[in-house]
This record gives C-alpha cells, structure tokens and sequence, in this order.
C-alpha cells in the first residue's frame, strides 16, 4: 500500500530498526562467521581471510569520496551483482569492500575496477594512509570554519601514492573535522585537519531574544565568557572577548551570534594520535600547526603541510611506529626540527588540564 | 548538459587521481535541481570561504525526535532548490554489509524524494540521505520502512545510532559478536533512539578486539571492547616460519615480500609489558603479564591467536571536546562476558542511564556528568566495585572525600569536650 | 657591646645573610672545589670522594633524629674537633656528615662513632633507606593530624636494618607530613606518610567574626566550600560539608574552626614518587592506604604496612627500579595485589585533573 | 633527676635502635623547665591523639616580616613554659658546612635564651631554634648577628630561604656553583627574604645536577639544576674496567662487592632515550639523543662524565598541595649559563616578580598564578620565547585564544556585510 499523504498514521511502521546484519552477509561470510583463523594482505588493498573450514574471502577496498551519489552507487552495485553475488560492504573509514569466495574471481573484479576510470582506486590495507574520515563542512552543516570534501579530495590527490601502497611505518590515519565540535573525531588520530574560527561571534541585539534561549546560550560556552546584558531595549548578552576561544558553542545554541569569517577562519593541524590500544595506549592528537588560511579550492598549504609532516614521519620512523610513538621517541624538540614548523605560544596549553602538559623533569634534547 | 552555475573553483576538484565528488554531483546535477544548486551554493561558499547554511528548525517524522537534521539555506534568493535540504540519517545495518537489491531501492527512493546525493556513512555510521525537503520527510520514512525494512537513526538527545566493526563476520581477531551486540542495543532500545529523553546525545560502539576497528574508546559514551582473560594460543611451528621468512609478518601490511621477521626487534622489544620471550625456538608468554595489546598477534597473525575465554571490556565517557573538553573512554567493567541474552550488560545500561538521567545537566555528555560528580558516583550508581584497572594511577592529591560513615562520630565532633582538652 | 633591651636600634645589624658557605668548609674540601673527579661507597654510610689533584675526602653518614638538642650538637662537635679538624655537615635529608682528608682517619672515626650507644648509626647511602624528612607534628605546629618524630623514629626502628645495608633495589626515600599543607614534600616520596583530618571543621559561631577575617577563610578553602553566613546575631560562616575534603587550610586562615580530631584523624600512605630525573621523570606519589588510625605511642599499624610494602617491593623489583618505577612496570593491579592492600573508592581520584588518571585503554592485567 | 610529668607513651620512643628524640630532650628537660614541659604537653598529645598547638601570633624581630614562628600552647594552665614557644629559623650556610665554632656559639646562645632543642634542619633548609618566648627574641637576635655573623631566614608571603646540594664542594657531578648560586641569590635579594612583600611565599632550590639532590624539582618555585649541552665525556678504558667486574657498579651503591657490570642490561636497556651502544669494546653514545637523565654516569661514575658546556635548567612553579593541588616544576628556561655575576638570571628573576607581584592573588603561589593566566602571560612578562622543551606535550585541547593582532580585522566583523552575503 503506496503512502497516504492525507493520513500517515495509515499503516506505520515504527521503531523496527536495522535489518538485521546477517541479512546481508554474503553466504561464505555467513558460514564461516567467527571461524576466520587467519588472513593476509596479498597486495595493498586485496586481502584473504582464510577460515577453519578452508573457506576463503577475498576482499577488494576500494577508496571512495563518502559523499556518493546514487550513480555512482549504482555503479558499485553493477560491479557487485557482476563478480561478487549482489553483495559489497563499508568499512568504517568509509572505503568500500568488494569481497569474493574464490581466488578465481580475484583478478576479474580487480580489472574491472581498474578499467572505470578513478573511481574506484585500490588500497587503503597496512601502513598506507586510508580514506579521510571527515564531516559536512560546506556541503551541509551551520558550524563550519572550512570544506570538508573538498580538502579531503586536495590531500588524497596529493598522498594518493602513500594509498596504494605500504610505504609508511605504520598506518597512518587522517581526520578533519570542520569545527571545534569534530565530528570527524579528529581528537585521536595520527593527523587531524581541524577547522578553526578566530574571531568572538558579533552579538545581533536585535535578534537574540526572538531567535534564542539566552540561558541555554549562556551554559554553552565553555569558559564562562557569556553574560546575560541588556542592550537598548534587548535583551541580549555580552561576550568577554578575552575569553572566548572561538568554538562556536554559543553559535549552536543562537544563530544571533554568526562566528564565520572567512579571513579568519582557516585549519588547524593536530599530530600523534591514535586509537588502538596496540603496543601504547590511545592518544590524543596534539597541535602542530596553529593556523593555516583557508585556501580553496585546492588548499596548498595545507596539503603541503601535511606532505611534509608525513614524509618527515616516513623518513625517520621505526616500523611499526605510529606518528605519536614516533614522536614520543624522537620528543617534540626534535619533531618541530625536523619538520621545520614553529613552535608558538599557541603551542601550549592552558586550557583545563594545561598544567599536566608542561615538561616538569629536567629531561629533554638541546 | 551545461550546468546553471558556474562553478569555476570547484571544478579544480576534478582534477587529480582520487575520485572527485564534484564530478559525481554535477552527473546527478544534470537532471536534479537541488544538486544543481548545491553546486552553485558551494561555490559561493568556496568564493566566501563561509559556509551559507542556516540553523536547522525542528523538522522530523511524526513520533519521533530524531533522524532528521533540518537544514535551510541562507541565500534562497539565489539557489531556490536548496532552500530546504534536510539530512536524514538511516540505521545502517551493523557493520555496513548490503545486497545490491537494498542499496538500489534506497537510490531509487532517493532519486525520486531526494537530492539523490549521500554520504556512506556519516560519521556515527548511519547511511546518510543528503538533502530533501520537509513535504519528502514522511513519503521516504514511509518506503524506508514498508519497502526496505529500514528505520531512522539517532540525532538530538537521545541514544544515537550503535556502531561496530566487522567483527567476526570476516575478522579472525574478534573475541565478540560484534554484529549481534549492536543489534541487540540498537532494537532494545528503539524508544531511546528515536525519543530524546537524556540530557545529551549517547553512543555506544563495539569493536571485537583492542585494535578497536571502529574507534569506540574515542568517540563513544559506552565503549564496548572485545578481549580474553586467558593465554594467547600459540603455533610454535607458525612462530618459527615467521622467524625463518617463510611467513609474511603482520598478514603484509607493511609489504607483502618474504622476509624473515626480526622476532626480538619487531615483536619481543616492542611488547609494551615485556612479557615475551624468544630463546630461538619457542615463544614463551607470560600472560599474566600480558595486557592484551594485540601486537605480537598482529605481527604473527598466524602462529598467535587470542585467547579463548573471551568478553569485553566496558569504558564510558569518551567524547569530543565541547564543553570540558574531549575525553577517552575510562575502563569501568574490566571484563564481562557478552553472550546473549546480554542480561549483565542491559542491567548496567539502565543504571547507568538511570543515573545520568537523574543527574546529568542540560547538555552534558555521560562523561562530564561522571567528572563533576566523581567517578565514585558512577560506580555506586551502577553497582560496581573499584578496581586497580579503572585507573592509570591512584589518586595522587590528597584531597580524599573520606565517608563519614566509617569515621567514629561520623562528621560530627564534640566542642565542648574540644574545649575542655584545649582552650580558645 | 652586649644586647640593651632599652636600645634594640642601638649598632643593630640586619640583612647580613648567612656566613659566606666557604667559611665553613675543610680545608680538602675548599682545595677541591669543582675538582671531584669520582666517588666510591666504601661500605653502607662510608663515601670516598677522589680528587683530580689526587686528594680524598672520607665521609661518614650518621643517622639522627632531626630535633636535636644542644648536648647533642655539642657531641657532634667534639667528635667533630677530635676527628675532622673542627667541621661537620648535615645533608639534605638531615643526616650528619663528617669528613676526614686521610684513609688512616676514617677507622678511628667509625670507631669512635659506634662508641657511643645508638647515637651514631651509621648508613644512608645508596640502595637503602636513609633518613625520614619530616616536619613538626605535635612538637611544634596547630594544624597536624598526627605527630612527626614519634612516628618517624617507630619506622625507623623498624626499618633500621635498610638503614645501615644496600640491600634493596634502589634509594627508597620515606617522608612524612603532618598535614595536607605537606612540610615535608611527602608528594614525591618512594613512601609518604601523611597526616590527615576527615571531620569537616565545627564551627566556633560566637569566635569568628572576632579572630579571623572572613573574605580570607572563604578564599581559603580550595574545594569552595565556605560561604559567609549569619548566625544569630554573629557574622559567621556555613561549611557545605560534602563539599569538604578536610585540608585544614581554612584553620589555618582561622583558629575558630577546629578540625583535629583524635578519633576522626590518621594516616594515609603514598607511594611511588621520585624527584630525581634518572631514568624516568619525577612522579608524585599516589594513594596506598586510604586511612590508618593514629595508634601511638608506637603506631604499629602504619609501621607494619610500610614494612610490607618495602618488602614486596624488595623482593619484586628489579636493581635500579625506584618504588614508582617498579609500579609502572608490574602495574598498579599488581601492586594491590602484591601488597594486599584494598583498592578502594578513595584510590580513585575525583579532584581537579581526576580524569587524567583514568584507565582510558584495556590495557590491564588480570 | 625525675621529671615532673610522666611519659609512659614517650617512654616507648625510648626503645629500638634509632636514636631517640626523646631520650635527646629528657636530658635538656633536667635542666631546663621549657623542655621539661614540652614533654608533658606532648605526652598529652599522644593521649589526646590531637595537637596542643595554637595559632601564632604575630611576633618576630624589628624591621622583619619573617624568620619566626609564634607559638602558644593551649593549655598554659598544665604547661606554663611553654605558654610561649616561638621557633627562630636561622639562615643556615648554604649546603649546611659548619665549624664547631659556630655551632657551639649557637648552642650556648640556644642553651641560654632558648629551650635548647633545634631541628637540624627544617624541611625548606634552615636551622630550627625550636621554642622560646617573645622577650628573648630580639636578645637572641642580636648575638646572632653580632657573635655568629648569623642572620634569620625567611617565614610568610616572602622569599624563602634558598638552599641547594653539597654540589661542587663534593660531589663530582655538579655541574654549577649550587652553593655560589644560594648564596647570591640569598645576598641580592635579602630585603625580599626579611619583608614580606609577594602574594604567598617564593622558594629557591639549587641543585648540581639533574639527579636533584635538594629535591628542588618538587618543592622550589624556582628550581635551579645543573646540566650540559654538549657530550658525556667517556673513558673507555674504564668502561671496559666496569664490565670487565674491575671496577664496583655504581660507586658501590647496590653492594660494595666487585662484580661484572651487566652493561646491556643495566645501562643500555635503562636508558631512557635508547641513545647507547656497546659493541663489546666500546661504549657509543649518541648524545644528541641524551636526555641527561644521569643514569649511566651514576652507574659508572669512573667512566662517564657530565660534559664540560655546563649551566642551568630553569624550572618554575613547584608546590605543595595547598591550594590548587601539588606542581612540580615546569621547565622555563631550558639552558642558561650560570655564571658570577649572575645578571641575566636576575632579571629573569625581578621580571617573574614584578609579574606575580602585579597579578597574583594573596596566596597563590607562582606556579598558581601560572596555572590561571596561562604560560603565556608568564613567557611574555620574562620575555623568554616559547620552546618545545617546556612541554611534555603541545595542547591536545582546540581551545587555542588566537592572538587578535594576527587576524585580519582583529576580533572585529563587518556585520552588515556579513549579512549581505548571508541572510538571517
Ligand atoms: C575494515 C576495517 C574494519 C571495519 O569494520 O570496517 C578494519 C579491518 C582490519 N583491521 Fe583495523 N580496520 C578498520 C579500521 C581501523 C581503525 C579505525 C580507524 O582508523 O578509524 C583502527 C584504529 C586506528 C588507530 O589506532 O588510530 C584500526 C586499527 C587496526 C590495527 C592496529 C594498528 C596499530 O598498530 O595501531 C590493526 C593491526 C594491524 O594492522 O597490524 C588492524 C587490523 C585490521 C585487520 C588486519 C583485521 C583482520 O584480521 O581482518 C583488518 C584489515 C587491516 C587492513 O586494512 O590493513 N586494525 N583499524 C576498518 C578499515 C578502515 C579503512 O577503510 O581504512
Ligand atoms: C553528520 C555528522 C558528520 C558527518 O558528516 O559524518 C555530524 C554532524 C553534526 N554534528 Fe556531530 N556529526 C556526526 C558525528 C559526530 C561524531 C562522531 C561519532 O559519532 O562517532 C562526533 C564526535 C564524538 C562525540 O559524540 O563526542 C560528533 C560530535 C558533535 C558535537 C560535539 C559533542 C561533544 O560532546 O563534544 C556536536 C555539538 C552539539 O552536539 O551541539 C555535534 C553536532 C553536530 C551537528 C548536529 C551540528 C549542530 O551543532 O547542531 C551537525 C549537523 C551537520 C549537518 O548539517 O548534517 N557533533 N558528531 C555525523 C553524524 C552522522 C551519522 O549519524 O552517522
Ligand atoms: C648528601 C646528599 C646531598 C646533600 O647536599 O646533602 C647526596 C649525595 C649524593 N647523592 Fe643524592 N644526595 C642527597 C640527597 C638526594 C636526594 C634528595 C632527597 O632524597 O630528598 C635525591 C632525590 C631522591 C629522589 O629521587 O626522590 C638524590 C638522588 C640521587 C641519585 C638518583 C637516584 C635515582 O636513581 O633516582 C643519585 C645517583 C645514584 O645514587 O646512583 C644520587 C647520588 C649522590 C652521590 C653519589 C653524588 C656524589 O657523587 O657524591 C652522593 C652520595 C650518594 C649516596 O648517599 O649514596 N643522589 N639524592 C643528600 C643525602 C641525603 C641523605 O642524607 O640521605
Ligand atoms: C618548619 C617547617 C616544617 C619542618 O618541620 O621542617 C614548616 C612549618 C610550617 N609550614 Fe611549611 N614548613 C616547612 C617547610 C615547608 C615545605 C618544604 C620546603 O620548603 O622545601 C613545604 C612544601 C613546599 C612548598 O613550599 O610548597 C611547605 C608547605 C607549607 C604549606 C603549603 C604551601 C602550598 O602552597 O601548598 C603551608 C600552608 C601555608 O602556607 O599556609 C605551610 C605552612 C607552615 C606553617 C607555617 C603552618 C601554617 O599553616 O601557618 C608551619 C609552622 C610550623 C611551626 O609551628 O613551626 N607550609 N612547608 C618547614 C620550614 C623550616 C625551614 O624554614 O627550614
Ligand atoms: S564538525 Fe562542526 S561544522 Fe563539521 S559537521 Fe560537525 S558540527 Fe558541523
Ligand atoms: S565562541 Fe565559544 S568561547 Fe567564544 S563566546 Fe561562544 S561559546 Fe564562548
Ligand atoms: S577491532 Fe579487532 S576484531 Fe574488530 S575488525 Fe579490528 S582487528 Fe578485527
Ligand atoms: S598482546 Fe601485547 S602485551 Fe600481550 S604479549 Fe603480545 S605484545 Fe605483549
Ligand atoms: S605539615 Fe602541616 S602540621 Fe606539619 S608542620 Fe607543616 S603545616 Fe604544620
Ligand atoms: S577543611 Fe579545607 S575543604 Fe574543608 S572547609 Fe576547610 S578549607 Fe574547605
Ligand atoms: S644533585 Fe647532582 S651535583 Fe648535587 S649532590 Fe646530587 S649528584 Fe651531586
Ligand atoms: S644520561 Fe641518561 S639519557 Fe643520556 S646517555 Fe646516559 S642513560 Fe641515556
């Protein structure tokens, strides 16, 4: 029964949820479920995981822009239903996965990838650098200091041969977020882009009590730089500029208070983060780079920047070493050297927790 | 076709080896409007370096409070297809396995009702539908779920949609079912999903080791960790192969030649406990000094093995960093064993729920709650005792919270008797 | 000219500083100043320091009870002129010095040390226990929870054989304070002893607006549990007692808000802090023992945990490991476990930089 | 002679081999009444489990803000003298040689005016005069001056008494004048040390090396400890006499017995920077990898040796718990040659007064002051350029105050046209 526009409570369906996963698994995934006893990676981006039962998939990753349309979705849904029985996955990088159960089948889906253009490059396996999870940025959210996709797609052009292949010490896993809010969950990762505003919000008096809840926007800002105040006949508030650090906190909860700015805003990049507990704990991402100016569409800066540090990291570190345990060994000192960025006031922290990060031991490198 | 804006800039985005989105959107520009404008928007964008979104108004499916993130355009005047371009967020299914059927129907209620652009995936793991308008909402929720069998995800307030990693579907590594976990979460607790009841938003994710595939320990509110309390299974044989090059250590991420494996440099030196050792033919482990990193098993995925005695390892309060700043998970439940039906688990979910619903303020995630109020809090709110694991370090100020319960006389003192044994 | 109480202006003398160090020092040791080429323990608190030019200084370490009274310091002295030509040191943790520039010096020295009943132990150096820091207790100060020599010379009585030995992995360095306010540096000690209070101060209503000044006791209190408050007819204060973590700091801005309590008051135990920057940086100390009660004269209690945990440490750590060092390595899981000390609420933190301390990976032993 | 009070308790600390403070004092106590009391009120404390100190007044030598304690006791009516039992802090000579002379001047002064009890020394470093009465303050204080060439040392919101490790005068590894350094600094600034003028108290601690034998790193607001920029120097001769077990490991600190040096294990793998390597003949170091942990030279103190381009590290901020919690120190200036006279260290050091004096709050300590208005501000008023050397780690927290002079327009917006390009 088609939707009744006239009555939408006609049949509804609620609260069902997901199909259940298993609906889609492909058969020699659904038999051979927890019976994987070991796999390998037969060339970047091609992999076999060789089950108990002697069973075997091959899995192609592909690298993908996440922002697909429906044709080009369709697209991997031809290749799929052609060489891989109508099913394919996502990895949660956001590369797609084409798997096989048979070897034969391995070398037929990898041509045709090949043969349709650059949509569908192979790698992102190993000590590569895989896809950039990121954000709306431009494309759809109210927050954003920078693009998202569009700096993502500058940066993978540019390292696309470290996609490909298993050049690097380690993987190496980048993120943007495109504000303070990350949703990229850039706080951890080997190399995080983070859009950055610079400039407090301009307060529109006349707007605030109409469009906002002014406690609401009060209780947003993480460092109290917000008081309630009476402008004219509004009711408003006022922002202690010394105070604000820019996060765009109290724009989310006010659209009266614009933060954009499109000579301030700009990138900022964070090193030495990671996730897996593997040989070290998690860590968080630190600042390399304060500030770099948005420059689109191609963002040179910052691509070079981040050139620059990843090729320093491949140079120098030991396998198997992330970017932060790299760091961790060579010391900070030796990280802005060798990459040759300034180290800036900005550099050290004063947040909350600032005093846990300064060097209290006599231990460092001249 | 020749597209209505000039998209001078974006067109650069053409260029070079890794796939473009422009061109994708411009494919579906040529016979939908709204991707047209999107163009053109983004453009000004580019042009502005100032993004041309407005605040989302409150715009959903009947019932529930959640899925949908409503988005208008600031220049309507300019880009009129655009003008509303709300997201809608799918639940995908648990770990992103799809048959081409269900990724079809979904291009093609989007084609129709949509901007017919996507992201795969959004961030917290939904499949997210880019761009329709308010009049679209309930015709797609409506094929969503008599056609495809499909749901909304979370947004707002409420639990947001689960996520796991591939887990034993093609991981050989993977001491839960990771599938199963996030299923179970997600289908108990649809009202949670799709009724923002909580102070803020709640994320679970589980990944089926300590490589945590899906990031859970930095991003999610309730971090589920799979791992094993007993010894790491070893192949002697298959450790000797690494070591002689007849294996490709570490399944060949790091190049896929024969080599021999440097066992002392590259596994032994780099086990963060050293608790291993290699007197040339066998591997010994001392796996009670083991805490479970997962490099010597990664290294040699085909001599070492996890144990067999496996469960999870909970963490709650990872988050970003708005407003305390951001947070890793902090281990609260070291290890629990995850079988269906998951009772243990549900029991602690709703304790914890309960007590950050009770408690937490407008706003604040699980993990803010639990600094201001101490993770003692938590702990007696969920009904679990302290353990050396939850901590790097004990405390090391001296600013202790002593329960006057156990102080003879609880908080009170006696002044006169005070007095009498020492004058003013 | 002798002191006159009716002229203390009369040739008075300020701001002289103390005497000029060189003063003071043995010949040997101003004739090789800066010329220290190496040094060698002989035996426990027997130091030979070789000089460049070829001179040597013997040194013997001697224990001592901190509160020295003047018939002691005049014994000092005599052995003192008798043995080392008229000078003596005291190091920084208050042990006694005396330098002899002969090899054929030092028998007769030691032997005139031992002479003298237990005034004299020898010890100190290297891998050993040296001498407690500590501070006043209830000899001297009107904040602590617990005394300081007493206690003191009951673990050292104890512990008196790692005085005099090299006996165990490393320095392991005992302090002890009698309050928060932490004399005696306890916060980066292998073993802290510490005095606490855990009743929140009463309140003196009718005593504070007369002795003390209410805006400082309010600022005092780090936890901000203080507010000004009527009483009656009183300017007073309110103490939110929860809010209360017994520092003691606001007595000290107030004599009207007693906090000692003879049965509410105790000991809390920390370990694994080191000042040195060998090997590892400098580490505070962290809580082992939440509370033990004040049992003197001799406070066995106390005694005996330190006792076990020195000796679970010397049987488990490896040469040079410091208490913290060892910890790092086994992990606190073990060292609870080992020690057989309950892990408690109270060992997790809920301060400042609580956070900091979690466990933010499945990194652990089971 | 018996004592008036009985001490059953004390009498206890009278037992066991470590020598007794209170068989110390019993024998003052026969003669003087002030030490006779002392005893009985502290026998009540041990019954009392609680302290039978007052609050002190303020009470001190003319012109002097600091140098004693006053001290009340609070049951004059059991324990009259001890009514008064105020402590004097002598400024002790720096690393704490002395002459006989002197210390018998300073007993006889004590034996005379005081209770005969001292503490040598108090914790921050100087001689403790423990307990006389108010009228003898200003007696005392003049022989000390006139008879000792002695004066008081510091107390209250005022540079504390500076002291520092025996340094240069015996130890090989100092790499600065500690005693030079404490006395310089306790010359220059002696109208800061006797006149309380700074928000809370300051306190310099000077050690010769990174091995910190004044614990200055933990407990010195400003921490001076010696280093070097260049090599380690090494005789390979008597590296090889360490191995070889000619040579005792670590001048004898673990065992006087002669033993081989386990190299590898206990020098090589120690390391903290893995900068070493021995290849059986020769000990390599790489020092631009050295952190100057000191860990090899003090195993093998004949062999190694801290180089001979020597100065300072400069730390600041190290405290007690009170209020904000313990610090310790935090690297400011990570070399500075230490030499006579010493110039650019004291403009470092009025520059860092001036700035606290002007921003601090009443008893905050520098390294608080820090805390609150951020390392900038405190770089800035000293004038010292940031360095990587000053932290552990760059910021992991977004939440950077951009400087409003590097931003186009500064903090200011064009609102009008802001809202050309976007409409509300
Ligand atoms: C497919 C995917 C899981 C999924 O559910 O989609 C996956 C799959 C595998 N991961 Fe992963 N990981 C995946 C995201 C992650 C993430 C999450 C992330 O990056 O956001 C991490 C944490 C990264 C971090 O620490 O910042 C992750 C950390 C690891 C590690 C630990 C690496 C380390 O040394 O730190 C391993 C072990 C290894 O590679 O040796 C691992 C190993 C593996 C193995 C070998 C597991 C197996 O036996 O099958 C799989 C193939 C690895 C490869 O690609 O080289 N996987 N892996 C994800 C692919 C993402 C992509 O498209 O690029
Ligand atoms: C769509 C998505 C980004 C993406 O392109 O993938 C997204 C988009 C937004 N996020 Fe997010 N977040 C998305 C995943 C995340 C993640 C990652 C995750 O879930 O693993 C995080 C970091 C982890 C976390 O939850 O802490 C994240 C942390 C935030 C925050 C900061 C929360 C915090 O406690 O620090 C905000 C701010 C807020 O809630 O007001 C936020 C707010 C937003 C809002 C709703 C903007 C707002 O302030 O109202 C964005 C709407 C954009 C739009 O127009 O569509 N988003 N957000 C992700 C959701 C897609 C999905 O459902 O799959
Ligand atoms: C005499 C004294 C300096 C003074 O000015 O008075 C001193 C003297 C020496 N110290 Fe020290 N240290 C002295 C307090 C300290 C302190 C401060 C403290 O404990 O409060 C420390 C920092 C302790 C800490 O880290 O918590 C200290 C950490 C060291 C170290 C580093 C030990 C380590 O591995 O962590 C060494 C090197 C070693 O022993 O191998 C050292 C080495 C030395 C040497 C070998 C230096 C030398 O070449 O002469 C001296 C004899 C050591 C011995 O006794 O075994 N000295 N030494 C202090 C004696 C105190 C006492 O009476 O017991
Ligand atoms: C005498 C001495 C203890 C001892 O027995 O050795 C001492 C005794 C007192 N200290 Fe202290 N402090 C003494 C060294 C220290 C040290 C150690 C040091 O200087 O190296 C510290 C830790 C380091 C530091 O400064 O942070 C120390 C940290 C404190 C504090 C907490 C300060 C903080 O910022 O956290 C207080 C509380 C206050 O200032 O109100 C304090 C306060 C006090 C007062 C004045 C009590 C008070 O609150 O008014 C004590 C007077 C006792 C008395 O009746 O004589 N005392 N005090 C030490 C001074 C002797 C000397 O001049 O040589
Ligand atoms: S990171 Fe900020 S701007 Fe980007 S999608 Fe998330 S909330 Fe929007
Ligand atoms: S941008 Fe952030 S810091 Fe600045 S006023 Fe708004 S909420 Fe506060
Ligand atoms: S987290 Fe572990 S179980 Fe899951 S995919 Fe990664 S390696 Fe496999
Ligand atoms: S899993 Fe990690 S800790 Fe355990 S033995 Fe392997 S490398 Fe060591
Ligand atoms: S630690 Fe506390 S009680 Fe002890 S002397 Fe210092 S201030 Fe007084
Ligand atoms: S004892 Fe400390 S925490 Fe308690 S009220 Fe007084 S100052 Fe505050
Ligand atoms: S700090 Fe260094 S120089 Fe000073 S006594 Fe100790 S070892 Fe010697
Ligand atoms: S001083 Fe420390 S860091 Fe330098 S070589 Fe020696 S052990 Fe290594």
């Amino acid at each position: 029964m088609p939707f009744d526009p006239n009555d939408i409570m006609k049949d509804r369906i609620t609260d069902i949820g997901p199909p259940k996963y298993d609906k889609f698994f492909p058969p020699v995934i659904k038999e051979n479920y927890g019976k994987w006893k070991y796999h390998e990676i037969l060339e970047p981006g091609v992999l076999v995981h060789v089950s108990e039962t002697g069973a075997e998939v091959y899995t192609v990753r592909v690298g993908a822009a996440r922002l697909l349309s429906v044709d080009l979705i369709r697209e991997i849904c031809d290749i799929a239903d052609k060489h891989c029985g109508g099913y394919v996955r996502w990895t949660t990088r956001n590369n797609i996965e084409f798997m096989v159960d048979d070897k034969s089948k391995l070398q037929p889906l990898i041509d045709e990838l090949k043969s349709r253009g650059n949509w569908f490059p192979i790698g992102g396996t190993g000590a590569s650098v895989t896809n950039i999870v990121h954000t709306q940025g431009w494309i759809h959210c109210h927050t954003p200091a920078i693009d998202a996709s569009g700096i993502v797609k500058a940066v993978m052009d540019e390292l696309f041969d470290y996609f490909g292949s298993h050049k690097l010490p380690a993987q190496v896993r980048i993120s943007l977020a495109c504000c303070l809010n990350m949703c990229g969950a850039v706080h951890c990762s080997d190399i995080a882009i983070l859009g950055v505003h610079r400039k407090p919000p301009f307060i529109e008096h006349e707007r605030v009590q109409n469009v906002c809840e002014i406690p609401l926007v009060i209780a947003a800002c993480p460092t109290a730089a917000i008081k309630p105040k009476k402008v004219g006949d509004y009711k408003s508030i006022e922002i202690n500029e010394k105070r604000c650090m820019f996060c765009g906190n109290c724009y989310t909860m006010c659209p009266a208070l614009p933060i954009a700015d499109g000579d301030g805003d700009g990138i900022a990049l964070w090193v030495g983060g990671k996730v897996s507990n593997s040989r070290t704990a998690p860590k968080f991402s630190k600042l390399a780079v304060h500030y770099i100016p948005n420059e689109p569409p191609r963002w040179p800066t910052t691509v070079q920047t981040i050139k620059k540090i990843l090729e320093v990291y491949a140079s120098d570190a030991r396998r198997y070493e992330r970017v932060g345990e790299w760091i961790d060994r060579i010391g900070w000192e030796r990280f802005f050297e060798k990459t040759g960025l300034e180290f800036r006031h900005e550099h050290i922290d004063d947040y909350r927790l600032a005093m846990t990060t300064w060097r209290t031991t006599t231990q460092f490198k001249f | 076709m020749a597209l209505k804006h000039k998209t001078p800039m974006l067109d650069e985005l053409e260029k070079g080896p890794w796939p473009s989105f422009v061109t994708d959107i411009k494919r579906v520009a040529e016979r939908k409007p709204m991707a047209e404008d999107l163009l053109g928007l983004l453009e000004m964008s580019y042009e502005h370096k100032e993004g041309h979104w407005k605040h989302g108004g409150i715009v959903g499916v009947f019932g529930y409070g959640g899925g949908v993130i409503g988005r208008y355009c600031d220049r309507p005047d300019l880009f009129p297809n655009v003008a509303h371009f709300h997201t809608m967020r799918v639940n995908q299914p648990a770990s992103k396995f799809y048959t081409t059927e269900v990724l079809r129907k979904l291009c093609d209620i989007w084609e129709e009702k949509g901007s017919g652009l996507t992201n795969m995936h959004g961030s917290t793991g939904d499949i997210i539908l880019l761009g329709t308008t308010t009049d679209q909402l309930e015709p797609i929720f409506y094929e969503l779920t008599h056609d495809l069998g499909m749901d909304l995800g979370g947004s707002g307030s409420n639990m947001r949609t689960p996520s796991c990693c591939v887990g034993k579907a093609r991981c050989e590594w993977s001491c839960i079912d990771t599938q199963d976990i996030t299923y179970d979460i997600t289908m108990r607790y649809q009202d949670e999903l799709h009724r923002p009841m909580f102070p803020y938003k709640f994320k679970f994710k589980t990944s089926g080791c300590p490589n945590d595939c899906v990031a859970a320990i930095a991003r999610a509110d309730c971090s589920i960790i799979g791992t094993w309390r007993d010894k790491i299974r070893i192949d002697q044989e298959a450790v000797r192969a690494y070591v002689g090059g007849e294996l490709v250590p570490n399944g060949g991420a790091h190049g896929t030649e024969k080599r021999a494996l440097d066992i002392q440099k590259e596994v032994i030196d780099l086990c963060p406990t050293k608790c291993m050792e290699w007197d040339g033919k066998n591997l010994k482990i001392w796996d009670e000094d083991c805490t479970r990193c997962m490099h010597c098993i990664n290294v040699m995925p085909r001599a070492l093995r996890p144990g067999l005695d496996t469960g999870a390892t909970i963490l709650v309060g990872a988050k970003a960093p708005i407003l305390e700043g951001a947070q890793l998970g902090s281990v609260v439940i070291p290890f629990i064993k995850m079988e269906p039906p998951y009772e243990e688990f549900h029991e602690f979910v709703e304790k914890m729920w309960d007590w950050w619903m009770e408690e937490g303020k407008n706003r604040e995630r699980l993990g803010e709650t639990i600094q201001r109020l101490g993770m003692k809090a938590f702990l007696e709110a969920t009904e679990l005792q302290p353990d050396p694991r939850m901590v790097n370090t004990p405390r090391y100020n001296p600013y202790i919270f002593y329960d006057p319960a156990e102080v003879p006389g609880g908080w009170s003192h006696d002044p006169k008797a005070y007095r009498e044994r020492h004058h003013a």
